[in-house]
């Protein structure tokens, strides 16, 4: 078997309560896997489990070909960054990383290479003699991930690791992690509720609800061809534009109808046949609908109403209602629209997914 | 479980040593504090030629209860022999104004200092703090005078003012701490909302200072009821409390002392204090979390 | 020109008793106190001036010398007594125990009690023909001997025991609290890195916990200056006067011995010596704190 | 009726018997006593309260102090009450024991009512425990040492003593006055007289004060002085110093003194050291107060109300001519003391309360820490009396 | 004079420190102004010396027409709402919207009139019986909008509402203040750090730096002409990419050449001239480069060599890195790079911004 972290039949409770239920999971050497899920989902347990910061109730954690089900968290061969950073607050940022290897009697000489090697790849040092009281969050972050370095360890667990900072200091350390394990090539486990995060780490993202697993996929195949409704609403933002309806025969093949909307179907990325009479939902990702220009002379089209802009330096998003419908579209930021403008608008199918209205799963 | 190699499931629980010592620290040490305690309960349902013959940590041989009835409504203290409850009623009547008005000036000194940053507000706090070192015995004489002098000496206002200063030190640092920890946007909100200085405390801080009220009261009761030289000093001869009657009946020296009253008499005097801690304990540790933290 | 702004008035306002107290209750009794002790008043004041002589008395005084020994080995004997005893009640109390409401209960009742009586019963625990050594005789282990109350080069340190006794509770109250607050990352990173459990305490929680730990320091520290019932209550400042401490001096001259100067003098010293040992240290923890988060 | 409110320490169970002798026979009169008790610390809680009391001008009816100086400076700040109209009414003057007449007047004006003569110090011993140990009462010290070191050997308390160190101190004057002499005393206490101190006779008092140390057991501390008169009360202990206050305590076990309970004035030379109480009356406003003060101060002096108050609280009445009949055995040993002359004044009514404090913090320093040399505790007691 | 809040000569210390120095401010009737900035630079202090909750040290605020710089903060007719909530703990949440009217000794049913319609129009009917504890992040943030409601006020001033919030309702409740101030027409004061609420709000964007405005535009000018070097990097995520280098004549009118690029600068819509010799700084943002098949044939094209790719769903961002200079893109999410693949380079000229780089105002 050639996994890194591997786990089999996990189930974890609190008293009666199951927070996870049966999962499987297997981790490539050097991957880079993303939980996502919305709060209270089971990604912290999860990575607790994984780390041995909680017993299980049932089942195995695989890590390196070794069952550490029941090892203490320092003999599992890995390095956890929290999202409170967790840094012993009255230690420099030396004694933060080196904390560990003292307490282990690693020798001097042994600590301040790790040490050295470990700032160096963070940049952190000039920092080295600070207090985390005296580091700006950004800085405490990457002392946070050192705290892991230096331990050498083969996989790397996150736990939401940046959703303490601002917005642009994400987007900073987001690289600074992506190039972290281009460097590296550790395997990491990195748990987010941001799914910008998600799609831009991510080698694979485990999209997690209830304490399963939902998708395991890549990131484009997550975003592109969400396996059920559920993933397909999460991932996204603004979120995928949803329509109910059921599917009809048509002269040109299968069409959808609802909420306003008839559209032929053809040339639709589906993984099952389309059978006329179902109840379906069907979904557009914003940027997936053809707007204003685009739209004119394609086949379903329809007229949608202005009901606010949002220009976004980039692009915009264009607020609309349709029928009862209510959608956003993105677009390029060269027109402005104004509300009540009426624009036409149109389906690039090749991009849809549907859903069964009843088992919400992909069709 | 069975197979050590191939660990799967719940890792098996044992006691560890670890958990044994913790529980047998916790047992000696509640034994040790219990110590004191079961000396005086045991001690007080002996009679007098069993104290004297035996062994104070012995059980009583013969169980009596009238230590308990003498302390309550007979023991002696100069040419009265009512026991302790005559001062009951003055106890309460001292201590919940005082409570209650030493809680409340805290609260508004605490709030104010927090919010209001007035003029002088950190000389306020200094002189408190300093004062809180100083032994309580320094200010009688000088708060004597004082208090004779706008005409509360030995009067139950008289008493609750000096309950209420020397509780002002500690009291005004609990809250202050307590109100520094709330967010300053919610006085901001207030004041919007059209709130003065007494609206935004009474209708919005008071109703969310329930933790610190209780760790304030704690500590004002049993400090207050407690108390014997302030009472004995400040109270007058018409509201002492039942400390001085305690202390008149402890420290009378009866040919041979009647160590079984004596107990008896200070369990019943610290009835009340005992069952706030009992009864708001768990409160107690929650607020003080809520309000110590910034030290 | 700012106009005079009305809020401002009602916070002054509602400070005025506050005011009022802190200037005749403290700052007055306190300028007394000082202008007192340069008098020769005896238990009425007298408005002379005679410099410093009672201070030279007072410095002369066995039994002042005494007392600042006793106040100092009480005060550490006491203060990191209760901090190690309420520390460690604390972080057992904090491991999921069963009955964890009963044992709190336990360890805080003496804060609740009056030392009138209960100084008498330590007194007689640790008497030697009433107490333990008694008890122990009694059993039949006759060779046993604790009468370290009765010895005047120990007793301070039972008075301390009690002490520690009585007040131990309420620093595992806020410790406890302390312990409460810690972020639970905290301990999960401790353990990834392998740290012993002690070792976390030792040099992660207790660091983390100075504000609390100032906190108790604070309220002890009060108490050992002020330190009176309990001494009277076990030993009367005996055997000899091997157990006095500096409030029992000034309460002593205030009334028993008539002379109010000594005691005043007694005090100001008192209250120097904790202006310049804690005022410093009050300073920076209350006030400059507050200047940098302001 | 006038209430009158009057501040006292007696709270033990034979001072709550002579107390309400006053009381009976001051309501008797048509007052009304309203009883303010403070128990503790030898009247210290009493004193810190009746003295803040009159300081704050809320001042009490009568309150008690012990004779002395204890009060001089609330007379000359003229916050006290002068007897000497009442005096002159009814003829204390000539009535009254000339030692107290002086203790309460300053000026030659009268300030307080003595109510009781004590004798602070008496040697108290069980005649059972000595007959058992085969040994005689003492005559002399040396005699009492021997007994001491009797005792000790056959596993008896010698010397019951209490741990208080007022009662170190009375222990203290009784090896002064009777082994020192009546001289040496007033020498010291009242002339303070340095070269006394440095005499061989008090290193010799100092010596055998030091010797005491041995014989006591290591309950002392802790342990109250009617504890320890009941150690002797009860034949657990042999000796025993003690004022004649004891005697109320030895009432109240239903022994007889002088019998069950052996009393000795002193072991070299006889002598009735001279104590006891009196009440102050503060400056009062109302005039029905000024008049109940006048009827408590009448009454307190009464014959018949002395006699009974003294006989409960163990004292001497302070009027000259009571009869000694139906007296104890020691008080009428301390009634021919007194009669004969052979008595001194209590060093309270010779010293302020500072020096007695500073006296007491010395001695009972020096009987509790036996690596204290008589020479230190000379050259100590030498720094006091001089300075 | 024609403006709901006016701020003149303001100057704001605290002790010895100015934090805000002689600032100016007019905004307009019904305007949705935001202000925009790093943290610490004073943006929360300008807003509540608005509001009345700080002294000012020197300088005037009027508030429709009236100077009420000296006003209580009731007085002057706003509504606040803070980044914290500060909903009143123990008071349900009819009781929080109520409690500044009950202060005030409004009629019963006034309040109860103007309770209704701010739930009504917050859509918080169900909760009014609630405490603050028991809703969610998005509910108390509603609630605290409706306290500002039902005061009537002409003036909303919002101190970074959503930053407490996560991604997702953050987009959601920002569309929800954008629709409430179209509805309701009154002057909004908006503070915020994030730069797409910024964008998408406001009608015209105060861009701060210590203490003073840099900028004051409606959002597309601030974005695509930014007035100085820090306002072009302060907008725009990933940040506007710069170049340092020199302005040269060449054949074809002015040339910037730097950090191995060289570019004609024909097309660009500047303010001032381009006089050859000047040291500049050439910006461009991620969106505006022509990269890949777009950059082909263009003048001044170069390659890059990709570093990173990161995929937002939508489109994705790649990092490159051209000779010293490290430059990120936007495309759309077409094809996927590698690192090391060697990618031509282009700069769309028109769109590009200039700066001295000696000033570091825009040319
Ligand atoms: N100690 C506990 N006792 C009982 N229930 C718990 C405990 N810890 C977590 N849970 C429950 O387990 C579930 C999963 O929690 P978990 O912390 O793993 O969620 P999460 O996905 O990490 O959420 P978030 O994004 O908010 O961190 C939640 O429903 C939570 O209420
Ligand atoms: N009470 C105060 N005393 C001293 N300085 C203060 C005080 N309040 C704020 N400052 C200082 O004023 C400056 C502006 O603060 P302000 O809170 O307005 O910043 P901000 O732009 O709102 O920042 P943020 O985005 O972090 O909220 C900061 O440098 C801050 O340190
Ligand atoms: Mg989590
Ligand atoms: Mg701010």
């Amino acid at each position: 078997m050639d996994s890194s972290v591997s786990v089999r039949d996990l189930r974890i409770s609190y008293g009666a309560l199951d927070v996870i239920r049966d999962l499987q999971l297997d981790i490539a050497p050097g991957e880079f896997l993303v939980l996502l899920g919305p709060s209270g989902c089971g990604k912290s347990t999860l990575l607790n489990a994984i780390a041995g910061l909680i017993d299980v109730s049932d089942g195995e954690v695989w890590i390196n070909e070794r069952n550490v089900t029941w090892d203490e968290p320092k003999d599992r061969g890995i390095g956890m960054v929290f999202q409170s950073y967790a840094l012993y607050p009255q230690m420099t940022v030396e004694k933060n990383l080196s904390f560990g290897l003292r307490v282990a009697k690693h020798s001097r000489e042994d600590i301040d290479k790790r040490v050295a090697r470990a700032a160096e790849i963070l940049q952190i040092e000039p920092l080295l003699k600070r207090r985390p009281s005296n580091l700006s969050g950004g800085q405490r972050q990457r002392v946070a991930i050192g705290r892991a370095l230096v331990r050498d360890a083969d996989v790397f667990l996150f736990d939401e690791p940046l959703s303490n900072l601002d917005a642009k200091l994400r987007v900073d350390l987001r690289v600074e992690i992506k190039r972290l394990h281009q460097r590296l090539r550790s395997t990491m486990v990195y748990v987010t509720h941001d799914q910008i995060e998600a799609l831009t780490l991510a080698d694979r993202i485990a999209v997690m609800q209830g304490g399963a697993i939902q998708q395991l996929d890549d990131p484009l195949t997550i975003y592109n061809r969400p396996c059920n409704l559920f993933v397909a609403g999460f991932i996204g933002s603004p979120a995928m534009n949803f329509f109910r309806g059921r599917l009809e025969e048509g002269a040109d093949g299968v069409r959808f109808r609802g909420q306003g909307i008839e559209t032929p179907l053809a040339g639709y990325d589906g993984d099952t046949a389309l059978l006329p009479g179902r109840e379906v939902i069907f979904g557009m990702r914003p940027e997936h609908l053809l707007f204003d220009q685009d739209a004119v002379g394609r086949p379903g089209q329809v007229e949608a109403v202005v009901e606010l802009e949002e220009p976004m330096g980039a692009d915009s998003l264009v607020w609309l209602t349709l029928g009862e419908a209510r959608l956003s579209v993105r677009c390029g930021s060269g027109r402005r629209y104004r509300p009540g403008d009426r624009v036409p608008l149109a389906f690039d199918i090749s991009r849809a997914s549907i859903f069964d209205a009843e088992t919400e799963r992909r069709l | 479980m069975s197979d050590p190699i191939h660990p799967r499931g719940a890792k098996p629980r044992h006691l560890t040593p670890g958990r044994i010592g913790l529980y047998a620290f916790l047992v000696f040490a509640a034994a040790f504090f219990l110590l004191p305690f079961y000396v005086m309960v045991v001690t007080s349902f002996k009679t007098m030629p069993e104290i004297q013959q035996g062994n104070i940590f012995s059980l009583p041989s013969k169980l009596t209860l009238a230590p308990w009835v003498t302390a309550w409504a007979k023991a002696c203290t100069g040419v009265n022999c009512e026991g302790i409850r005559v001062g009951v009623l003055n106890s309460f009547k001292i201590m919940i104004p005082s409570t209650f008005l030493s809680i409340l000036l805290g609260a508004i000194n605490g709030y104010a200092l927090s919010f209001w940053r007035p003029r002088g507000g950190n000389l306020i706090f200094a002189v408190l703090l300093m004062g809180a070192f100083i032994p309580y015995q320094v200010y009688l004489y000088p708060l004597v005078r004082m208090l004779s002098m706008v005409s509360l000496y030995n009067t139950l206002p008289g008493i609750i003012v000096v309950h209420v200063i020397f509780g002002m030190p500690v009291m005004t640092l609990l809250f202050r701490n307590y109100y520094a920890a709330v967010p300053v946007d919610l006085f901001k909100a207030a004041r919007i909302d059209g709130g003065g200085f007494w609206t935004i405390f009474t209708r919005v801080m008071l109703p969310m200072s329930g933790p610190i009220l209780v760790v304030a009261a704690i500590l004002q009761v049993t400090g207050i009821w407690n108390d014997f030289l302030f009472g004995l000093i400040f109270a007058g001869r018409d509201h002492l409390p039942m400390t001085v009657e305690l202390n008149n009946i402890v420290n009378t020296t009866t040919g041979t002392k009647a160590y079984n009253v004596n107990m008896a008499a200070t369990i019943l005097t610290a009835m009340v204090p005992l069952i706030v801690y009992f009864v708001s304990g768990r409160w107690f540790v929650r607020g003080i979390a809520a309000g110590a933290v910034k030290g | 020109m700012k106009p005079l702004r009305l809020r401002r008035l009602s916070a002054q306002a509602a400070l005025i008793p506050t005011w009022v107290i802190v200037i005749f209750a403290y700052l007055g009794t306190i300028l007394w106190t000082i202008r007192i002790s340069f008098t020769s008043s005896g238990i009425l004041p007298k408005y002379d001036f005679v410099g410093f002589e009672q201070y030279e008395r007072l410095f002369r005084s066995a039994r002042w010398i005494i007392s600042v020994q006793n106040l100092a080995i009480f005060g550490v004997m006491f203060i990191v007594g209760c901090l190690v005893l309420g520390f460690l009640m604390a972080v057992f109390l904090d491991q999921r125990i069963k009955g964890e409401g009963i044992f709190r209960t336990i360890f805080l009742y003496p804060y609740a009690m009056s030392f009138i009586v209960t100084g008498l019963v330590w007194a007689w625990i640790l008497n030697p023909t009433l107490g333990i050594q008694h008890a122990m005789h009694n059993w039949g282990w006759t060779s046993f001997s604790f009468d370290w109350l009765a010895r005047g080069d120990r007793a301070i340190y039972m008075v301390g025991f009690a002490g520690i006794w009585q007040s131990a509770g309420l620093v595992m109250a806020i410790l406890l609290a302390g312990l409460r607050g810690i972020d639970e990352d905290i301990w999960k990173a401790a353990r990834v890195d392998g740290i012993p459990t002690w070792r976390v305490y030792i040099s992660i929680v207790i660091p983390m916990m100075s504000g609390m730990f100032v906190t108790a320091i604070v309220l002890l520290a009060i108490a050992v200056v002020k330190v009176y019932d309990i001494v009277v209550a076990m030993t009367g400042g005996g055997p000899g006067i091997s157990t006095e401490v500096p409030a029992k001096f000034v309460i002593d001259y205030l009334f028993n011995r008539q002379n109010i100067a000594l005691a005043t003098a007694a005090a100001s010293v008192m209250f120097v010596a904790v202006l310049v040992v804690l005022g410093p240290w009050l300073y920076r923890q209350y006030f400059r704190k507050e200047r940098r988060a302001a | 009726a006038d209430k009158a409110e009057v501040i006292h320490w007696w709270t033990s169970g034979g001072e709550h018997a002579a107390v309400m002798e006053f009381e009976k026979a001051f309501d008797a009169q048509g007052g009304d006593w309203v009883d303010a008790a403070v128990a503790g610390g030898g009247g210290d809680a009493a004193r810190t309260d009746g003295i803040n009391r009159i300081i704050g001008g809320n001042p009490p009816t009568a309150m008690q102090f012990n004779t002395g100086k204890q009060f001089d400076e609330l007379v000359s700040n003229g916050l006290l009450r002068n007897l000497d109209p009442l005096a002159k009414e009814y003829g204390w003057k000539d009535k009254i024991n000339p030692v107290l007449l002086n203790a309460v007047s300053v000026d030659g004006h009268m300030y307080a009512v003595p109510v009781d003569i004590h004798s602070n110090t008496w040697l108290w011993y069980s005649p059972e425990v000595l007959k058992k140990a085969g040994l005689e009462p003492p005559k002399t010290w040396d005699d009492l040492l021997t007994d001491l070191a009797a005792l000790k050997k056959d596993g008896v308390i010698p010397l019951a003593q209490a741990g208080d160190a007022w009662t170190q101190v009375l222990t203290f004057y009784n090896v002064l006055i009777t082994q020192g002499g009546k001289d040496l005393y007033m020498k010291i206490i009242k002339d303070h007289d340095v070269d006394a101190v440095k005499s061989p006779e008090f290193l010799k008092v100092a010596e055998t004060f030091g010797k005491l140390r041995d014989y006591v057991d290591p309950g002392m501390q802790g342990r109250q002085w009617n504890q320890a008169i009941a150690l002797v009360i009860d034949n657990k202990a042999g000796f025993n110093f003690m004022g004649d206050w004891a005697k109320g305590e030895i009432d109240v076990n239903k022994k007889v003194p002088g019998k069950d309970v052996g009393c000795i004035p002193g072991l070299g030379h006889q002598t009735y050291w001279v104590g006891g109480d009196v009440f102050v009356f503060p400056k009062v406003k109302s005039k029905a107060e000024q008049a109940s003060q006048a009827l408590l101060a009448k009454v307190l002096l009464e014959p018949k109300v002395q006699l009974a108050f003294n006989e409960k609280k163990g004292a001497v009445p302070v009027l000259k001519d009571v009869s000694s009949e139906g007296m104890d055995q020691c008080a009428q040993k301390g009634l021919a003391l007194l009669k004969s002359g052979d008595y001194v004044p209590s060093s309270d009514i010779l010293i302020t309360p500072d020096m007695s404090g500073s006296i007491q913090d010395l001695v009972s320093a020096y009987f509790t820490d036996k690596s204290q040399t008589p020479q230190q505790f000379v050259d100590q007691f030498a720094a006091i009396i001089g300075g």
